[in-house]
This record gives structure tokens, sequence and C-alpha cells, in this order.
């Protein structure tokens, strides 16, 4: 079977300095795979990478079998490739369902339209409705998102994410400054996608990373230093001299 | 009874000395006739034109509609000029211009209505050239980058007889002319023309001057004039220029008229000034003779023609195109005594010409 | 009591926040500000700097009334700030955005905060737009740090960063604290906030519902279910 | 009060502007529509640069070049005796649509005052050629050689008329314009507004909205640029220099940009202030500069938002 | 020939060194505070009238331009306690339009002190005429002297942004004025300095000019476009980027006025060069800019955001 995507020897420099030094994995269907690494290791440089907004020096990235290297970033994402942002991205000025109902619009018919009032389209709308209440944002839908605290921000970037309906899904540290109902409710949120679409996973919480992944790829100075089960990670010594620590956190 | 005339000058921004000569003209002249025009009390409304077309063509309309205008005098500059006369004068208002004269009115364009009590445009260069002549062999020529800096161009060298050494267009905003200033130097020519109006005029004698260059003769029109000499001083004396008038003209009417503004304003007037002037007491003249009956536009406009009234100018007639045949001068510019700058004549050029564009005109 | 909050209402535009929080702080005292995503915790903490303008109440630091003090006045008097989102200076490099606010006389200096974040003496030259998320965190800790203040304030100060330097931070606060730095944190981890602080505040809806020490927190389950959802 | 949305502002707008020319007449003073439509001339022209503006964060600093050369597309026309709207407004539309196909697809490159740069460069570039081409004029511009016609009827004649047709057409095109900025198109505009790389990341490719929306609204002000022909019978370069576009900007910021109705408020309150200034000094730019600097220091979102905040209390 | 190329060198140096003075103080303002300031040409304008009116008052240049240099400031000091503080945090098109309105009332301001007429005031005794530099090239002193100022202006400016903690203080004010006052600084003090220094460069360059180009009303209109063509072109807010960019504007500028229709006159007709000559000279720069734009959106030198 091909895998959902795979990376082959994937590259990038900036000046002197490697971030991704002929990275290499493959993403089944339906799988999570998670990337961990220290602070600065690499990983959103190669999650900008695999989205397009910026180009690898080389190497190659396949959707489904077809080479995306090349394909902007909003081209990848109408073949179903969404992600979500480190540093929280949205639009600031639309209403949280506004937010959500544009990246169903994406995928739903022309956006040259220019008389009908979007606002009225109930199939936008109740879609969107859909993928913030499954992002845990019920209630939010009129507010302007804006004016959202950081918490339902980034649950607002994952509800944006999901209503693309994508094959494949990059996770750029979701869980990061969510509070610890929203952060269980997310991660059963992406447990439950398991097994319907593909996701790679970056996250420094180590329980969630435990508790989600399918596989690991470690990565440390750009290169990916380890990849295998969960298990097998945690009791990687270098992975826990490099990263890990012996930290138990509660 | 009364006659109502609409004045229209640039009176706004830094293209409003030219304006504010051309209103002063007027209302001096309309005060020692006592406020009345032809007998008639005069109701007179000044409106600004911005300097901008369209604007210029909303107060002439407005002067029209709201104003019901008999005549207007204006304006200070061609563009607007060529936008208002047309709207004024299909109007039934009669145009007096105390400055522009833009050929495309002298023309097969000309106007029973329109009437330059200034000059063709292009006069001042024909004199000016026909004087260079057989002064200087190879002239260098300068002049703003727009349709009038050519056409002023054009004039010179349509009576100047000898070699352009170079012909150069300087954009209209620049104050720095040292370039130009470094290809003159470069081209030793016997002779500099230029036309550079109002600001750049200024700019460009001074720097003229700083770079050294005065052993150049320095020929022009609308360059040096009472308009910027305050500002260029000094360094303008000795440069020529042309034109039908200087405050020097030695007619009775010029020295009262002199005399006059100069008490009234504390300034040198310029030829703007003494058109506008001279526009009052032509008016003042053609509604005199028609007895103050300004319905019968046929007759006024035959008053008009005849120009029957003492022009600071002297001997002032209008040829068919109702552009006027007078003398013209190369004229240069002078320290007074009193330590005030002025243009006086040199030399009587041409006497009475009929400007090149009047043949093609229909009226007779 | 070196930072006092009484009775401060505080909101955006037509919406309150803050429903009227009265919260102290002594010279030295840590104290972990808890409650759930929107519940008003950043909120505070704008309050505190000044950045908030509360309708009504009352902020003192070291006795002195600061209500409706500019920013720069409250911070002088001894308040660092480690603000949500990082906030580092994109146009600076690394080193500038430390060396630009800094602050003496204290403790903290360039090579103290370098040997606390090797990391970021490695990148002392890069911009700090081009800086990693927990690059970014890092340097918003330790330009807090060069102010030398008397009371430092991290909210979410953790947050994306990797498990081992995650630890070193709360090895250092512990440091900090012994020293005699009164800190004020907004952390999601439970765990390592009772090894630190003092006392817990936890804000439910702009009010102060519950405060009480570690061993509190840790004896009361029902606190923790129902403010917190842990 | 219920709060006033921009649609009744709007409506209400409307319903005060019909009656105008009447009321003129009983005061006597009927010269004051065409002042008027030429403000109404103008609030198209705002109009159209709102779309870019408010909805697409495209600040033109070159507009008034789209002015220019739907000027001189009916200028030109006339001048060679077609005097047909059916003839003068598509080759106003066309003329204007290639133009600003071309520099918007160069200029779209850039972003925020680059962007500003880039269109003020562009619409220089337009003024200084039409100011150097002899055959229309050059500088002095052309007079107009006669009114336009429409199959033959006259809506420009007369001022009446002429006022009628263009308060028609400028609340036909707010509605147009209202309903474009609520589609589908407009929201994905509004977006990249927003934040380009959250589009781009969910899958549209910004840049063709972009250059979409901009060529209409050059188009939509060339059709300003034939009113304002017909209006002062006169065709010069003076409408395209940057000191135009700086107004209309003016026009639009000050009304209250992305909200359609506040710039139609702002081209009015311009215009028209700036009209009766000039009637009391030569030095109006003095006051008319200072009511602009207090009327932005004091209001937030413009007229309209002043308006609105009004009506909330 | 070659003569010619290098006088033509010279003046274009000179003009864009000019262009930098102004520019310096544009940049500064709108690269460190964020706030575009169309009131920018006009304080020029207000520099030449003030070391015009002195000079006139005293008699002497030199002391024309010394009382016009800090009233220039304090001008500037003014204007930001009064107008421009409000502006801190409103959107870019808030400020354009409140600047626009000043410059609008500042031009209209010196007309009606000074009236509409240009005033100029005589070159220094000691500064006029020209020295040799190259063979028998000579070329004037004074403009030498203006060289010289912008070259001063120059590395002053770069050092006292890049090398101070001031510097550091202001960029860092740019991107993010709350947090700089959260961490314990005086940010509206800080660009109260800024701004005022921004008026006395502009203030500066405007009185350096007026023994050359006399004082005017809306005679800071075009020198605002060009500099910010010139800001625009070397990457906002960097000092480095708008002296190169003003060099590279003064140079294209000066240079292809002169040997532009010397070139077009090689490649076609006489009368077909001199029109083209004379439809492209005035959009040169901006062809420039618009070229250089295509290729770098951002300009020459862009600050990283
Ligand atoms: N535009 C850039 N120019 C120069 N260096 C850059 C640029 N972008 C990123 N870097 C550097 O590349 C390295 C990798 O950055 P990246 O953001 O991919 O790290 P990361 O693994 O996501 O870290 P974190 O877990 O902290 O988010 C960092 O050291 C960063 O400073
Ligand atoms: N700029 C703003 N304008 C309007 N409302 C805001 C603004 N910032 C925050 N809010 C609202 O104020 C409330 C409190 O927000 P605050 O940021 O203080 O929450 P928090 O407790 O820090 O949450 P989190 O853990 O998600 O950071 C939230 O409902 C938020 O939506
Ligand atoms: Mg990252
Ligand atoms: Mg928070």
């Amino acid at each position: 079977m091909t895998p959902a995507l795979s990376v082959r020897g994937l590259s990038k420099s900036f000046d002197a300095l490697k971030v991704s030094d002929a990275i290499t994995f493959d993403l089944a269907e339906g799988e999570i795979h998670a990337i961990i690494g220290p602070n600065g290791a690499g990983k959103t440089t190669l999650i900008h990478q695999l989205s397009g907004s910026l180009a690898p020096d080389a190497g190659r990235i396949l959707l489904g079998g077809e080479d995306i290297t090349r394909l902007s970033m909003a081209a990848r994402a109408r073949r179903g490739l969404a992600r979500s942002f480190q540093i929280t991205s949205i639009l600031p000025g639309f209403t949280a369902l506004e937010n959500v109902a544009l990246a169903v619009q994406a995928r739903s018919g022309s956006s040259f339209r220019f008389l009908r009032p979007a606002a009225s389209e109930r199939a936008l709308n109740e879609a969107a409705a859909a993928a913030l209440a499954a992002a845990g944002l019920c209630g939010t839908e009129g507010r302007i998102a804006g004016t959202l605290s950081h918490g339902e921000k980034r649950q607002l970037e994952i509800a944006i994410a999901l209503a693309m309906q994508p094959k494949v899904l990059l996770l750029d540290e979701p869980l990061a400054g969510t509070g610890h109902r929203e952060s269980a409710a997310l991660l059963q949120l992406i447990a439950g996608l398991k097994g319907r679409l593909s996701i790679v996973l970056i996250e420094h919480d180590m329980e969630a990373v435990f508790a989600l992944a399918d596989r690991i790829s470690v990565l440390v100075y750009g290169r990916v230093i380890a990849t295998g089960r969960p298990e097998a990670i945690r009791a990687d010594a270098e992975v826990r001299a490099a990263y890990l620590g012996d930290e138990e956190e509660s | 009874e009364s006659i109502k005339v609409g004045v229209v000058m640039t009176l706004s921004g830094s293209a409003a000395v030219l304006g504010e000569q051309g209103r002063d003209g007027f209302l001096l002249a309309l005060e020692e006739l006592g406020g009345r025009i032809g007998g008639l009390e005069a109701e007179v409304v000044v409106v600004d034109d911005e300097l901008k077309p369209d604007v210029a063509v909303n107060r002439a309309r407005e002067l029209v509609e709201s104003h019901k205008v008999d005549v207007v005098i204006g304006a200070m500059y061609s563009n607007v000029q060529m936008a208002i006369t047309g709207p004024l004068t299909e109007a039934g208002v009669f145009v007096l211009s105390p400055n522009p004269g833009p050929s495309a009115l002298a023309g097969a364009g000309c106007n029973p209505n329109f009437f330059a009590v200034s000059y063709q445009n292009d006069q001042p260069d024909e004199v000016v050239g026909a004087y260079v002549s057989d002064k200087a062999a190879r002239v260098f020529l300068i002049a703003p980058n727009y349709q009038a800096g050519k056409d002023h161009l054009t004039g010179f060298k349509r009576t100047y007889t000898g070699e352009v050494a170079e012909e150069l267009y300087v954009p209209l905003d620049q104050m720095d002319y040292s370039a130009e200033l470094a290809q003159i130097a470069a081209a030793a020519p016997d002779a500099v023309y230029a036309f550079m109006p109002g600001g750049l005029g200024v700019n460009f004698v001074r720097q003229y001057r700083q770079a050294g260059l005065e052993a150049i003769p320095f020929y022009s029109t609308f360059t040096v004039d009472e308009v910027t000499l305050p500002a260029q001083k000094k360094d303008a004396v000795g440069f020529y220029s042309g034109g039908d008038w200087a405050p020097d003209l030695d007619t009775d009417k010029n020295r009262a008229f002199v005399a006059a503004f100069e008490a009234k304003y504390d300034r040198v007037p310029a030829s703007y000034a003494a058109h506008a002037y001279d526009a009052a007491y032509l008016l003042d003249a053609a509604v005199t003779a028609v007895g103050g009956d300004l319905s019968d536009k046929d007759a006024l406009r035959r008053a008009l023609k005849a120009a029957d009234f003492e022009s600071v100018r002297g001997e002032f007639a209008f040829g068919p195109n109702h552009f006027p045949l007078q003398d013209f001068y190369v004229t240069q510019v002078a320290e007074r005594p009193d330590g005030k700058f002025q243009t006086q004549i040199v030399e009587k050029v041409l006497e009475k010409p009929v400007d090149a564009y009047a043949a093609e005109c229909p009226m007779k | 009591m070196f930072l006092r909050l009484q009775g401060i209402i505080a909101g955006y535009g037509g919406s309150q926040v803050l429903a009227g929080i009265d919260l102290g702080l002594g010279a030295g005292e840590a104290v972990a500000l808890l409650g759930r995503n929107g519940m008003g915790k950043t909120t505070t903490v704008r309050t505190i700097f000044g950045l908030l303008r509360p309708t009504s109440g009352r902020i003192e630091v070291a006795g002195r009334d600061l209500t409706g003090a500019p920013p720069f006045v409250i911070a002088r008097a001894g308040l660092g700030l480690v603000p949500e989102g990082r906030q580092i200076f994109p146009t600076l490099s690394v080193e500038e955005n430390l060396v630009a606010t800094a602050r003496g006389p204290g403790p903290w200096d360039l090579a103290k905060v370098y040997a606390l974040f090797p990391r970021l003496a490695e990148r002392k030259r890069h911009g700090g737009s081009q800086l990693s998320g927990g690059e970014q965190q890092m340097l918003a800790i330790g330009r807090a740090l060069m102010t030398n203040p008397r009371l430092l304030v991290l909210d979410e100060a953790t947050e994306g960063l990797a498990p081992l330097i995650r630890s070193e931070i709360w090895d250092c606060l512990g440091r900090l604290r012994a020293e005699g730095l009164a800190i004020l944190v907004i952390d999601k981890n439970i765990g390592a906030l009772s090894r630190l602080v003092d006392r817990h505040v936890v804000i439910e809806r702009g009010r102060l519902v519950w405060q009480g020490s570690s061993a509190d927190l840790a004896a009361e389950p029902r606190v923790r279910e129902r403010f917190l959802h842990v | 009060m219920r709060p006033l949305s921009s649609d009744r502002v709007m409506a209400g707008l409307l319903l005060l502007l019909l009656p105008m020319p009447a009321v003129f007449a009983a005061l006597g003073e009927p010269f004051l529509t065409v002042v008027l439509t030429r403000a109404l001339i103008f609030a198209i022209a705002a109009l159209s640069l709102d779309l870019i503006l408010g909805f697409g964060a495209m600040v033109s600093f070159g507009h008034a070049a789209y002015l220019g050369i739907g000027a001189y597309a009916a200028g030109i026309l006339a001048a060679n005796g077609i005097t047909g709207l059916e003839w003068q407004v598509p080759v106003a539309l066309a003329a204007a649509g290639v133009f600003a196909l071309v520099t918007g697809a160069i200029s779209l490159r850039t972003r925020g005052v680059h962007f500003i740069m880039i269109t003020l460069a562009f619409g220089q570039m337009a003024y200084f050629l039409m100011s150097s081409l002899s055959a229309f004029g050059g500088d002095d511009g052309m007079t107009l050689a006669a009114r336009s016609t429409l199959f033959g009827a006259e809506p420009f004649n007369g001022t009446l008329r002429f006022f009628y047709t263009t308060l028609a057409l400028l609340a036909a095109l707010w509605l147009g314009l209202r309903a474009v900025t609520r589609s589908r198109f407009g929201r994905v505009l509004a977006g990249t507004r927003e934040n380009e790389i959250r589009m781009q990341a969910i899958g549209f490719s910004p840049f063709a909205y972009r250059l979409t929306a901009y060529a209409l609204s050059g188009m939509i002000a060339a059709l300003a640029g034939v009113l304002l022909a017909n209006h002062a019978a006169f065709v010069s370069p003076s409408y395209m220099g940057w000191a135009r576009s700086g107004e209309m900007i003016a026009m639009v910021v000050l009304g209250g940009m992305g909200t359609l109705t506040g710039p139609v408020l702002g081209a009015l309150a311009f215009i028209l202030s700036e009209e009766a200034l000039a009637r009391f000094t030569t030095h109006w730019r003095l006051p008319f500069g200072a009511a602009v600097v207090l009327a932005v220091l004091f209001t937030r979102g413009g007229l309209l938002g002043a308006l609105k905040g009004r009506g909330r209390e | 020939m070659t003569n010619l190329l290098i006088l033509q060198g010279l003046n274009g140096l000179q003009f864009g060194i000019l262009l930098f003075l102004v520019a310096a103080g544009l940049t500064l303002v709108f690269g460190v505070m964020d706030v575009i300031n169309l009131a920018h040409g006009s304080q020029y304008m207000v520099g030449a009238y003030l070391a015009a009116a002195f000079a006139g008052l005293t008699g002497s240049f030199l002391l024309g331009l010394l009382c016009a240099v800090p009233l220039a400031l304090a001008f500037g000091l003014i204007l930001e306690r009064l107008v421009i503080r409000r502006l801190y945090d409103r959107s870019h098109l808030d400020q354009v339009l409140v600047t626009f309105g000043l410059m609008l009332m500042l031009n209209e301001g010196v007309r009606l002190l000074w009236g509409s007429a240009p005033i100029s005031v005589e070159m220094p005794e000691a500064l006029s005429g020209s020295i040799p530099i190259w063979g028998n090239l000579r070329y004037p002193v004074y403009r030498l002297a203006i060289l010289a100022a912008g070259l001063g202006v120059a590395a002053a400016l770069w050092w006292a942004i890049h090398r101070t903690r001031m510097g550091m203080l202001l960029r860092a004010g740019a991107s993010n004025r709350a947090m700089v006052s959260a961490l314990g600084t005086d940010i509206n003090r800080l660009f109260l300095l800024v701004f005022g220094a921004g008026a006395m460069l502009a203030g500066f360059a405007g009185a350096m000019m007026v023994p050359v180009v006399s004082a005017e009303p809306d005679m800071g209109d075009t020198v605002l476009i060009l500099t910010f063509v010139v800001i625009v072109i070397g990457g906002i807010g960097s000092i480095r980027g708008a002296f190169v960019a003003a060099l590279l504007v003064g140079l294209v500028d000066t240079l292809g006025r002169t040997f532009g229709p010397i070139l077009l006159r090689s490649l076609m007709e006489p009368d077909a060069a001199s029109q083209t000559g004379r439809t492209l000279a005035p959009m040169l720069i901006y062809i420039l800019m618009a070229a250089i734009l295509a290729v770098r959106p951002a300009g020459l030198f862009p600050v990283q955001r």
C-alpha cells in the first residue's frame, strides 16, 4: 500500500545551520506519527516544508504517491494536506464560525461567485459549526476570533484543520496552551481521528505523545536519530539523554 | 442696473503669486473707476481655480448659473483657460484673458466671445528669438517638460535663425538644476534661452549665477519678471526677457498705473497685473459704448473688439481673432534706486506683429 | 505585601472579564494562578502591568499606589514579565533582545542567562524572528530575568518547551525562589507548580474561587476536578 | 435608539439626496446640484477604491489613473465622433481592465507600504504619459467634443438628468458591491486581508482573488472617469496625479473603510466641505486640514463609525 | 565627455545625499516608530522657511541655519506631543490621513505667514565659489559642504541605531510597544525624541538647501514623494538601505536625464528620440522603483520582521 505521505532525503539549511538533514520517513495510511525532539531541532521547519510554506534545498515529498515537492501551499491544501500552526494563525477579524466556514468553502465548489451571500449558505455554516463543536468550541460561533483567549484560539486552529476534511493532517503542538480539560478533549478528538486520516504530530507533551502515537521519530539537529514504536523510544538511552530527561510529570 | 463680473484666478498653492497679481491689477482699476463699469454698479465675484481644470470648470459654471455673470476675467494658466473658455462662452459670457493666449484659441478654434488682453502665447518668445538671431550663433534652450514649455521653445525657434546647441526639458517639479547647468557649461553656447516660469525661474536663475555661468548671456520669457525678481534680486540683473510691457514703459497711463499699484500693494506690478488692469478699462469702455445695455451681446462684442480705451501699453487694437496687435520689446533686469528690481525696456523689436495662428481663424 | 490587588474589575470593550479580584503577594513569595482557558489569568497579568486599565480597583506595588500608572513605572517598581505567546522582538538579534531592556543592579547578566540557556548563546547573533518556538520562549524568560526583577511573572512560560528544558526551568525557578525572588506563575503543569509555590489561587470567570497551599490542593481532589478538570 | 447599520445609513443618505435638486432650487441655489453631482462622481470612485482598500487591504496610491483612463476614453472617442456610451463604456472598462491586470500582476507581489508605492509609481507613469502626448492636448488637456449619449438618449444633458443618472448609478454600484463583498468571493478577499498565510494553508491562492478585485475596482473607477469627463466637459492629466489618488484614499478612510457606505459619506464630506470652505477664504486648506486631523483623531472607524456610535447611545 | 560624466556623477551624489538627509528622518519615524508621516516634507519646508527668515533677520545664513535647526527640533517635539502621539496605536491609514491634514495646514500656514512668492537667501560668502577637484574640473564648495554634512549624518545615524542601546529599544518598540513598556522603558519619551530628531533632520536638510533653492510653499511635496521612493527602494526602516537607495535615485535621475537623450539619439530618429526622452525622463525614478520592487518586493535591504 502506498503510504499517505512519504518524505525522501529532505534537506534544508539556513546559512550554515542545517535544519533538515536528509530526513526520510513514511506516514502510513491512518497512522499517527509523532515527531519529537529538542527545541530548535527542526520540527516546525519540517512541517513548513511539508505544507509548502518553505522550499526544501533537496529531497522529495510524496502525497499518496504524487510528487508535491514543487506545488504551492494552496495546491497542497486542495489535495488534502492540512496543517495547524505552532504560532496561532487565524483570521482575527472574522467570527469563529466564519473562520471555519472559509475552510469548508475552500473544498466545496468555486469561490469565484460574486453575488450570492456566503453567510446564507447553509451547507457552509452547518459543516463549520460541526467542526467547531468537534474541537470543543461550542458557543463561540459568533465571537470575533481575535478576542478569543489563547487556549480557545488553539482550539480554533484544530477546528479549521478538521473542516478541511484532509487526508493528511500536520499538527504542530496542538496541545500547547490548552488547559487540562481542553487538552483531554483534544486528545480524545485526535485519537478518534486515528484510522480515518493520517497525522503527523509534533508535541512536547509526552503523555499525549505516548498515548496517541503509533510510531515516533526523534529529530535532533535536523537528523532523525531514532524511529520506532513508543515503548522502544521511551527506553532509548540516546533519546532520554537528548530530549526526555528523567522528568516524571503529573 | 449692475454688471456682474467673475474673476477666475489661481489663488491657492504656490502658483498663487500670478493669480494675486491679476486679481490685484483688476481690483485696482475697479477702485479707480469708483466701483462702476461703464456707469453700472459692478458686482465682482473672485474665485480660486486651484489650478485644477475640473475644479475651475465647476467654479466657472457656478459663476454663470448662480451668479449670472456677464463677463469673466481669467484665467492665469493655459490649461485652466482651455477648460473654462468653452463652457463660459457657450453660456454667452465674455471672457477676457489677462495672461494665457493659447494657440488653440487663436487659430481655427478662435472664439467670438473670447478676448486675449495679453498676447498670443508664442509672441514673447518670437520677439526674443528675433532679437537673439543677430546676437548669438549658438543658443542652448531649456524649458520645463510640459506642453507650454514645448510651445514656448517652438515660438522661439520660429524666429531664431541661428543654431540650436541643445534643447533641454526638465521636470516641472525640479528644484535643483546642477545637472542642466553642467550640461550648459559643457556645451559652451553663445547664449542661453530659457522659459522657466515662476519658482522654477527663481531657482534656475540663482543657480545659474552660482555656477558662474553669467558670462553666457541669459535670454528668457516669464523667467525673470516682477513676480520672481523679489526672490532673484541681484542674481537676475542683466538678464533679458521679452514681452509687450515693462514697468518703465513710457506712457502716461502706465506711469500712473505703476505708481498706484506700488502705493497700494507695496510691490512692483508684473505684466499679469497690467493686463488685468487693462481688461478692466477695456470692459469699462465697451460698456460705456453700448450705453450700459448688456443684453445686446453683438453690440457689446463689437464694442470690445473696438478696444476704444487708453491702454497702459499705448496703442492697442484687436486683430480679427481677438488677439492684440501691439508692440513687443526686449527687456532687461535692473536694480532701481529704491533697491527694488524690475525689467526695463532695451529695444522695441517687433511693431504690431500678427500672431502665427490668426490666419486660420474664420472670424473676420 | 509586595504586590496587592484590591477589587480589580477589568475587561475588553463592553465585556467584563475580571469581576473583582483580590490578590496579595508577599516579598519572596511564590504563587500559582490556576484556571481553565479563558477564565482571566492573562487578563489579570495584563492588569497588574498596567497594559489594561481596570475599571475599578486598586493596584499597589511595594506600598505604592500604582493604579493607572503606565507599564514602565510598574515594571521599574521591580516586576519582570514573561508574557503569554512570547512576544520577543523579531527585529532584534537574540543578544539585543536580552540587552535592550536590561536593568541593574542584580544577579542577572548575559553570561548567567547564556549559562541557563546554552542554546541561546549558540544563536545569539540570529534575528529573533528566526528562532524556533521553544527558543523564543527561552529568550522571553532570559529577557525578563535581565531586568533583575523582585517579582517575576510567568504566563505559560513552559509552553512549547522540550521536557528536558522544561525541567531545567523548574529547577531554575526553584533556585531563584530560594534566593528570595517572588514569583507569580501561570502554568498547566500542576505537579511542577506544587513543588515550586507556597500558594495556589484559582480563578473562575474572573473571580478568585479557591486558594490554598500545595498540600491543600493535593488534599482536595474536588477543587482540581471542578475548577481545573485534572 | 437602535444602532445604525451601514445599510440604514446608506438608505437614509439616498433618501436625503433624492429631493436635493428641488431643495436647492427652492433655496434659489440650483447650481449646488452641479456641485453635488461632482461629489457623487467622486463617491463612485471612492466606492471602487474601498473594494480593494477596505476589503482587500490593497492601498492603491495610483487609483486616480483609472479615473483618468475613463475620462480619456470618453474624451478621445468623443473627439473622433463616437459619443455613444455603448462604445465609450466598454472601451473605458477594457482599457482600465488591461491596465489593472498588467500593473496589478506586478504590484501584487508586494505588500503594505511597498504596494502603496508601486501603485503610486504606475499611476505616475500613466500621468506623465498623458502629460506628454500632445495629440491629446498634453498637459493642457482636451475639451470634451460632445457630451456622451446612450443609444441616442442624452443622460448627461441637463443638470437634473445628470444628477439623477449619477445617483442611480451610485446606488446600483453600492448594491452590487455590497453583494460582492458578502459573496464567497468577498469572503476570500477579506480573508486574505486578515491573514494570507492562513488562507493559503486552507487552499486558496490569494493572488487570483486579489487581482480580480483590483481589476474590478479599476474598472468601476474608470466608469467614474467617464462621468467626470462629462461633468467637467474637459479631460486633463491632472485627474491622474498622485494628489488625486491621495484625496481618494482620504475620502475612503475619512468615511470609514471596508463599509461601502463610509466612502460615499467620506467623498460627499470631502468635496462639499472643500467647496464650502473655498467660498470663504483662499486659505481654505488650513481649516480643511484641521478638520481632517480632528475628524480622524476623534472618531474611530471614520464618519460612519461616528454616526453608528451616536445611534447606539 | 569624461569631465561631464564625473561632474554629473558628483551632482547625482549630491542630490542623493540631500534625499538621504530627508529620507533618514522619514525612515526613522516610519521604520522605528511605524508611523507614516506625510507631513515630513512639510517639515523640510519649515526648515527652509525658518532658515530663510532668520537669515533675513540676522543678515547671515550661518546664523539662520543655527536658529533654524533647534527650532525645527522644537517644532517636531510640539507636533509629536499634540498630534503624532495619538497615532501610535492607529492604523497606517489613519496616520496617512492625519498627517495629510497636517501637510495641508503647514503648507497653507507658511503661505499665510510668508506669502506665496519664493523667498531666497544669499549664499554664505565663505562657501560660495568653486574649487578644483580633478584636472581643470571645478565643483561648487557649497555642494561639497552638503555632501560632507550628509555623509556625517549617515554615519552618526547608523551608529546610533545599530550600535547603541537606545537604537535597540527603538527597534524593539517599533515591533511591540506594549512589551517594551512592560519591561520598564518609557517608550513615549523615546518616541518623542525620535520624532524630534526626524523633524530636525528634515529641517536641517531644508535649511541647508535654502541658499540653492528658494523657500516656497509646497516645496516639500515633491521631496516627500521622492523620499518615499527612496525609503521604499531601500527597504523600510533601514538606514543603510535609505543611504544606498538615495544615492541610486540621485545618480539614476541625474545621469539618466543627461545621458538618456544622448543614448536614445544613437538608437532612433532625433525627433522620436526627443519625444521619447521627454516622455521617459520624468518617469525614470518611478520605473526604477517599479522594477526594483517587482524583483525584490520588500526593497533592497528588507528589515526582518
Ligand atoms: N528563517 C530562518 N532563518 C534562520 N534560521 C532559522 C529560520 N527559521 C528557523 N531557523 C532556525 O532553525 C532551527 C529549527 O527551527 P524550528 O522552528 O524548526 O525548530 P523546532 O524543532 O520546531 O523547535 P521548537 O520545538 O522549539 O518549536 C532553529 O534553531 C531556528 O532558529
Ligand atoms: N483583546 C481581547 N478583546 C476581547 N476579549 C478578550 C481579549 N483578550 C481576551 N479576551 C477574553 O477575555 C477572557 C479571558 O481571557 P484571558 O486571556 O485572560 O484568559 P486566560 O485565563 O489567560 O486563558 P488561557 O489559558 O486560554 O490563556 C476570554 O474569554 C477571552 O476571550
Ligand atoms: Mg516548532
Ligand atoms: Mg492566558
